[in-house]
């Protein structure tokens, strides 16, 4: 199912809406010393063509090891991953 | 009092019941309950499903009640939020807020729910003639706009 | 609903039960209770007594209840306040809301507290350590002045 | 008990702290053709000096027949009157 390669790979939770084109989670490779959250959507992007209108529209945070992070933060190999579309509670 | 997360149906009178008064200083008490609706906006809604993930959700809405007790003059907090699926009618959140004077009681419970809107880690799909994911409207980031930041 | 001029106890709780939702429509539900506290500014209470007028403390409640319903989008309306002797911790007055978007709700309650601590027909005395008669503070007079007379 | 003479004889009720000085309620006399407000709170003065403090502290509203009026309102003999000091519920 996946069509990019790397020296590591993560998967990585999609939440709510974003799990619409591929399901709940995905299978990516990464390089090891890791890569920044918009580095990370970029390359899921090109390995899931399909999540490309839902990753574009609204804010999209990134949850490392169930904590929400800013965009330039590394995402390793060995990371708990999950994107976020906007939340909405109550 | 508590923060919880619960995938079972609540009874939003028992928790004000539980949740009750303390005679000697506590004056007000406000409630909040969030039904979900037999209709939304495109038409007729047969259950809501509320996605929750992991500990942080939990650990929004505790964040949430922790900022209500530090900028408002509260005694005590319940808040309890639904995750999985709920049909009409049932409650999707409750929260109640008791204090010595009702204003405080008022704006903590308007607060929580403006935050619990906009920022607590839940995704919201209406299912039913049409199936639809619900993100915050601007009339719900406007509302949690009120509330600015309180001075560290 | 009911607007109730109530000398016995009552249940909040059982009250908010009672109120349910409307699956249909009714997204948000507020209530307030107003209870008796066992410390006033002068000490110890041992008792808070509600005097009423005939008919017309009845009436000011119904007008403010029209008033909520003129002035915010809600659905219903319940309304009870007690007059005669209030033990601590018992509950003075209840009201409840509902509405099809919590914005409303809140503000309904609000200005129904506001305008019953202000305008409804009662005369209310703490008993206990110094008996004293308590009127509307200055702060009641200013919340209800946030609320601009409607236009016709 | 009543010092004041007049046409007619009404009682007024006295609410929440009026009723301190001299009970729930008085009886005093006015003319036939009736008293305004003002003028009303004034004979009760007269014939119940006790009353005065109270009277002078806050806004007083008389209830004429259950229903509040404005000061120029003429009380007439015959008609239920109340005195009401502030109001407070909730």
């Amino acid at each position: 199912m996946t069509t990019t390669t790397g020296d590591a790979r993560i998967t990585v939770e999609l939440c709510g809406r974003l799990a619409d084109p591929c399901g709940r989670s995905v299978s990516i490779g990464i390089p090891a010393p890791g890569l920044s959250v918009p580095e990370l959507v970029a390359r899921l992007v090109q390995g899931f063509p399909a999540l490309l209108p839902a990753l574009e529209r609204g804010r999209i945070r990134a949850c490392i090891n169930e904590t929400i992070v800013p965009d330039q933060t590394i995402v390793r190999p060995g990371d708990l991953v999950a994107l976020f579309p906007p939340v909405s509670g109550g | 009092m508590a923060v919880e997360l619960a995938e079972a149906a609540f009874d939003p009178a028992a928790r004000l019941a539980a949740f009750g008064c303390a005679a000697a200083e506590e004056g007000a008490v406000v409630s909040f309950t969030g039904h979900a609706r037999a209709s939304g906006h495109e038409g007729a809604v047969t259950s809501l499903v509320l996605e929750a993930y992991r500990g942080v959700t939990l650990a929004s809405m505790q964040e949430i009640d922790r900022d209500a007790h530090a900028r408002f003059a509260v005694t005590r907090i319940d808040m309890v939020h639904r995750h999985g699926r709920i049909a009409p009618g049932e409650a999707i959140v409750f929260v109640a807020v008791a204090a010595r004077h009702r204003r405080a009681a008022f704006e903590a419970a308007d607060y929580m729910m403006d935050r619990l809107k906009t920022e607590a880690v839940f995704w919201k799909r209406e299912e039913g003639a049409i199936d639809r994911w619900i993100e915050p409207t601007e009339r719900d980031m406007d509302d949690v706009r009120r509330w600015a930041p309180i001075e560290e």
